[in-house]
């Protein structure tokens, strides 16, 4: 037995005596709560005395990575948080804007991928659920998902599967609630080969005065159990192994999670109305770590105790030991601070949405996390050491070899050749990378709420805010062959399309939050890895004035010891002042200029071309002049502002020749073709299919096209006329001077529209 | 070589929710039906098949639960082989 | 006129409803919870979209037992205006205001996107707005829309006009392409024998701003105003 | 009184298409298993119902059918009362 230095009698009340039936603290049973002897032996400096069972696992799921941040947090101090709009920086259970008018905009983002990756279907469900929870305990009503996610190579049927049960959850769950999806991502590729990465992001609008934050204060005040009952669902979600648990069959303590869509609808609505009632201090979301995390943060953010008793909490199951209840990881729960003597209140609010609230402890002002069985003690820890105290580590990061390698890997055999690009234009297209996500977003309902001005298919989502004249414009993003080759650019990648995406519906950016998933950072490489994505995201957000307002960090997603792709997904959000000037990416009419605002360069590297043409991943990835950047996407906003474009659209993976077929596509109806030429002097698998950053294709009236080229000079952006817009049904032509890609617009719309169904239908 | 019908139930495992199996139960109770435990809600599916013998049959039928019919991580499944299970009766 | 929108829990287009009710239609429109038992003397009836009761067991089958469905079957009894909107349209089929039946979609999936529907039939309180054979441009987005009937029923539903939106091509054409859900005889909506009670797939509320990208559901909100406010002089 | 594990099968009428069994049979094709005939896929209910008999339980069982738990427009249903349904024991 370890720490046996003191029998304990902590301050205040009886101490905590070990409940019959607990193991007995061995420093096996510490090592399997992934804590280090250094981290036990802090744990009982803490407490003056041996943990119980039951605080041995409240600590091992508070001072988990996913709680506590112990290899990150120093890294995510650096990110700019602060911004005169900023109402909630990161801390919360979102972070807040103000979008004017009186309004708020509350998001955040939240990875699922592990649970995921055990049952596609309920994990990403789960996922959602979550976020939203997230949102609405803020007061936020959520108006929008969106779902950035990242799957090994399609062509292997356990991808398939997971790809398919993913977006059914993800689609079912945000379904049912009603709660519309506006975009995000799916990228395929062999880095993610059993480890998906799954991150749901969810918006959420309320009056400025509406926001409530996640606190306990209020000596004597009530603490309720409200919502679903706690089963044993993901017990060991925040840290260990079933089997260490002890005899119990695998099948009494599942570890998968199971949505209930519905009663989250009802707990929305229930919390919405509570929250409006003003008979709540706070309120937060049970989810990773349960009621110990919702309980002990809220007490920790307010610097007030907590008391449970684990007897009068709502179970599914009989015999649930405090240890089961106090880390099971139920959906569909809140812990709720009520005001003492308005708990009927309450109650009947519940009540009208057919939802049980359960008294399950006070409020104390003794700074402690106290948990009662039946009257009896099971533990007593300091508050503030419990949620604040978790040891941060600064780790060792050096690149690995075998990606300097691939970076430095010379990529001239692959960039040569001239004439007749159409095959390979066609083939590219047909890419699961680059094809319409078409699949993906007709499974979720994209139009309920009727605020959904830009839907699913375009640069970014679009919504009105009722009552107003703008509109919030929002996008996930990351390549994560990007950020493999050389992470820093990746993450400033990442941060600059974002914004690109936002600028080109009219958006101007305004805040982010993010998911940062890596392996595991106690491998150099790994920690290299976390170290230049989040200084780059540091130095792109500092420069767009995007403050970070909160985010995830998901680590060691690995599979056998091989991690996934570096992979920092941006989750930003800007605001259409008007939107009468929302602007779309589809070409719109004839005989429009189609203009290139941005310069090709020479740059294949990291391209989907080579991996969907050559199957490598390789080369450094396309420069990025955040300062260029940024100009671009004043520019654009200065020109959609003067009402000169009919269209913009971002250029990213696939190229030039990608962002104008998506353009002259119109998503699917009427399909323009289009006369393009390219005067530049360089090789056309470059010049096509080339990545390089700070590049948009617009399109204008001819009789604009000069005020464009003079707006586009007084910011030094590169402003290019590059061809025309054809008829519909025409042929899609882009031309250099030595290659050429000649298509019928409409056998390029099959392709596009065709690819993932033929993959996902067609078994 | 003859034809089973095979009957396959598959049911969430013991322990995970079942949302739409207490929707059920919810309902039952409000319409006034007393004596209502709980409910469980899966699926069922009748599946001919050609075999050489009622064991063969009933090992086919296991793989195909292992292999597409039931998820290994929420579901279990019982398989029977042989009752004209394809057309149940309509109680009137 | 007056309105009401019932709200069953797990509606999540009734919000919608009442928007376009009241903000574009300028009608005194309100919520009603399913709970009650008394509709008051609305002029129409809506029964939102949505997932009431999750659409556990199947969509609609919970929910009609709600009291109010007994008071809008009194109410549409009486010759009561009552308009079914996805979800709604599932629980008038399951309630029985409405033949036949909505089962999942023949592609096993959520289907969610603008589809072109036809009016077929321009006499209803409904559609007088519209022309006959309009093609409109309106979203679904359902799993459980593939409407079903006995052959006799089918029948006499196409021999009473009472197939009131048809699936189509955008042209107006029907068959490859058209039907989003393999619902029989590519029905999207239909009404009961004395023309009070409308039941529909498609979401029109969600079509009834020009900054959604569509205004073709409006005309089903404006036959509705129209059709009330002449019910209410004569 | 005692208590009746009551198994509830609820089918897509015969002769209705069943878009679901065809996929599963398409699947099951298409994963190499062979001789496998028409598929059909159903709901299963497994409530727990107390009550004086058997007789009794079905009686209810049966009402709770035609009352709420299948459609008569697409689905017919059968009863079984008191197999100890519950827990289908998972095939290995
Ligand atoms: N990558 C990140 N960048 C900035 N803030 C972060 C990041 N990851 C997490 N945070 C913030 O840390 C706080 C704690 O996060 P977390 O414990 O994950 O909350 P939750 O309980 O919602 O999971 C949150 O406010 C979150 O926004
Ligand atoms: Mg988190």
């Amino acid at each position: 037995m370890i720490g046996a230095a003191s029998g304990g009698n902590g301050s205040g009340p009886a101490a905590p005596e070990p409940r019959p039936g607990d193991p007995e603290i061995t420093p096996e049973l510490v090592a399997d709560h992934g804590l280090t002897p250094e981290e036990y032996n802090k744990i009982v400096g803490h407490l003056g005395r041996t943990p119980t069972f039951t605080e041995l696992g409240v600590f091992s799921a508070m001072w988990s990575e996913h709680c506590g941040y112990k290899n990150s947090k120093r890294l995510l101090r650096l990110l700019p948080t602060e911004a005169p709009w900023v109402i909630q920086g990161p801390g919360e259970n979102a972070g807040v804007i103000d979008i004017g008018d009186g309004y708020a905009l509350a998001f955040k983002i939240e990875s699922h991928n592990h649970p995921s990756a055990v049952e596609p279907y309920q994990g990403a469900a789960t996922g959602i659920g979550g976020i939203l929870r997230d949102v609405f305990t803020m007061g936020a009503r959520p108006v929008a998902v969106l779902d950035s996610l990242h799957f090994g190579d399609l062509d292997s049927s356990r991808v398939r599967y997971l790809f398919d049960g993913v977006v059914r959850g993800a689609g079912d769950y945000g379904n049912c609630v009603g709660i519309p999806n506006l975009g995000g991502e799916a990228y395929f590729d062999r880095g993610y080969e059993g480890n998906p990465i799954i991150n749901v992001m969810c918006l959420g609008i309320m009056k400025r005065e509406q926001l409530i934050r996640g606190e306990a204060h209020g000596d004597g005040n009530t603490l309720m159990a409200v919502g679903a009952r706690t089963g044993r669902d993901g017990i060991h979600g925040a840290t260990f192994a079933s089997e260490e648990l002890g005899e119990d069959s695998d099948a009494s303590r599942p570890q998968v999670q199971v949505g209930d869509p519905f009663t989250e609808k009802l707990l929305l609505e229930a919390s919405l109305e509570l929250i409006r009632s003003g008979h709540i201090v706070g309120i937060q979301d049970m989810g990773a770590a349960g009621i110990t995390s919702s309980a002990s943060e809220m007490a920790g953010r307010s610097g007030s105790g907590v008391v449970i008793d684990t007897a009068l909490v709502p179970v599914r199951e009989p015999g649930m030991t405090p240890y089961e209840i106090l880390l099971s990881e139920s959906q569909e729960r809140m812990m709720v601070v009520v005001h003492r003597g308005r708990e009927e209140e309450v109650r009947q609010i519940l009540a009208k949405w057919e939802l049980e609230a359960a008294e399950v402890g006070q409020v104390t002002s003794d700074g402690r996390f106290r948990i009662l069985e039946d009257g009896r003690p099971v533990a007593d820890i300091p508050a503030l050491p419990l949620t604040e105290g978790c040891p941060t580590y600064e780790r060792e990061g050096i690149e690995g070899e075998e990606v300097r390698a691939q970076r430095e890997m010379d990529l001239t055999p692959y960039a040569g050749g001239d004439g007749d690009r159409t095959a390979d234009f066609l083939r590219l297209l047909a890419s699961p990378n680059l094809a319409s996500r078409r699949w993906i977003h007709d499974q979720y309902d994209t139009t309920v709420r009727t605020a959904s001005v830009i839907q699913p298919g375009g640069d970014a989502g679009v919504l009105r805010v009722r009552g107003t004249r703008r509109g919030i414009a929002v996008t996930t993003d990351c390549s994560g062959r990007y950020t493999y080759l050389e992470p820093g650019t990746g993450a400033r990648i990442a941060v600059a399309e974002a914004a690109r995406n936002l600028a080109c519906a009219g958006a101007l950016p305004m805040a982010v939050t993010n998911n940062l998933n890596f392996g595991n950072p106690l491998k150099p490489h790994i920690y290299y890895q976390l170290r230049e994505a989040v200084l780059g995201m540091v130095e792109a957000c500092a420069l767009f004035e995007t403050p970070v307002t909160g985010g995830n960090v998901s680590l060691y997603n690995e599979t056998s010891g091989t991690p996934i792709y570096p992979t920092p997904v941006i989750g930003m959000v800007g605001i259409i002042e008007d939107l009468e000037r929302v602007t779309r990416h589809a070409f719109r009419d004839e005989g429009d200029a189609i203009v290139l605002l941005g310069r090709n360069t020479d740059e294949l590297g990291a391209s989907e071309y080579l991996y969907a043409m050559h199957d490598i991943v390789g080369g450094r990835p396309p420069r990025v002049d955040l300062l260029a950047e940024r100009v671009l996407q004043q520019a654009l906003l200065a020109m959609i502002g003067e009402g000169l474009l009919r269209s913009a659209h971002d250029c990213s993976e696939g190229g030039l020749a990608c962002a104008l077929a998506e353009s002259a596509l119109q998503e699917g109806e009427d399909p323009v073709g289009i006369r393009v030429r390219l005067a530049d002097p360089l090789p056309s698998t470059a010049l096509f299919f080339g990545e390089a950053q700070g590049r948009a294709v617009v399109s204008c009236d001819p009789a604009n096209l000069e005020r464009a080229r003079r707006l586009a000079d007084r910011y030094g952006v590169p402003c290019t006329k590059i061809g025309t817009v054809g008829a519909i049904g025409g042929s899609f032509i882009v031309e250099s001077a030595d290659a050429r890609i000649e298509a019928d617009i409409r056998e390029v719309g099959a392709v596009y529209f065709g690819a993932l169904p033929e993959r996902m239908d067609a078994q | 070589m003859s034809a089973y019908a095979i009957e396959i139930r598959v049911t969430p495992r013991r322990g995970l929710l079942d949302p739409q199996g207490k929707a059920i139960q919810h309902a039952l109770d409000s319409l006034g039906f007393a004596g209502v435990g709980e409910v469980r809600a899966g699926k069922l599916l009748v599946i001919e098949l050609d075999a050489d013998s009622p064991d063969e049959a009933a090992a086919r039928a296991t793989r195909m639960c292992e292999k597409l019919l039931a998820n290994p991580v929420t579901e279990d499944f019982a398989i029977e082989v042989g009752r004209n299970a394809g057309q149940p009766e309509a109680a009137t | 006129m007056r309105a009401v929108v019932v709200t069953f829990p797990g509606s999540n287009c009734d919000y919608d409803c009442l928007q376009v009710l009241r903000k574009v239609m300028g009608v005194d429109t309100r919520f009603i919870w399913h709970r009650e038992r008394d509709l008051g003397d609305p002029d129409l009836v809506v029964l939102p979209g949505g997932f009431s009761y999750g659409d556990y067991l199947r969509a609609g089958a919970i929910a009609r037992f709600s009291p109010i469905v007994e008071a809008v079957k009194r109410y549409a009894g009486r010759g009561g205006i009552v308009l079914g909107i996805c979800n709604g349209f599932q629980i008038l089929c399951e309630a029985g205001l409405l033949p036949g039946a909505l089962r999942r979609n023949n592609s096993l999936k959520f289907r969610s996107h603008d589809v072109h529907v036809r009016v077929e039939t321009k006499d209803t309180a409904f559609t007088r707005a519209y022309r006959a054979g309009q093609v409109l441009r309106i979203p679904i987005a359902h799993a459980e829309g593939n409407y079903i009937a006995d052959p006799a029923t089918l029948e006499r539903l196409e021999a009473e006009g009472r197939v009131v939106f048809r699936y189509t091509t955008r042209e107006g054409a029907r068959g490859e392409g058209g039907n989003p859900n393999g619902s029989a005889n590519d029905i999207a909506g239909i009404v009961n024998a004395a023309g009070n009670v409308l039941g529909l797939m498609p979401h029109p509320e969600r079509a009834a701003e020009g900054v959604l990208g569509s205004t073709d559901g409006l005309g089903m909100f404006e036959s509705l105003v129209a059709h009330c406010a002449r019910a209410r002089v004569a």
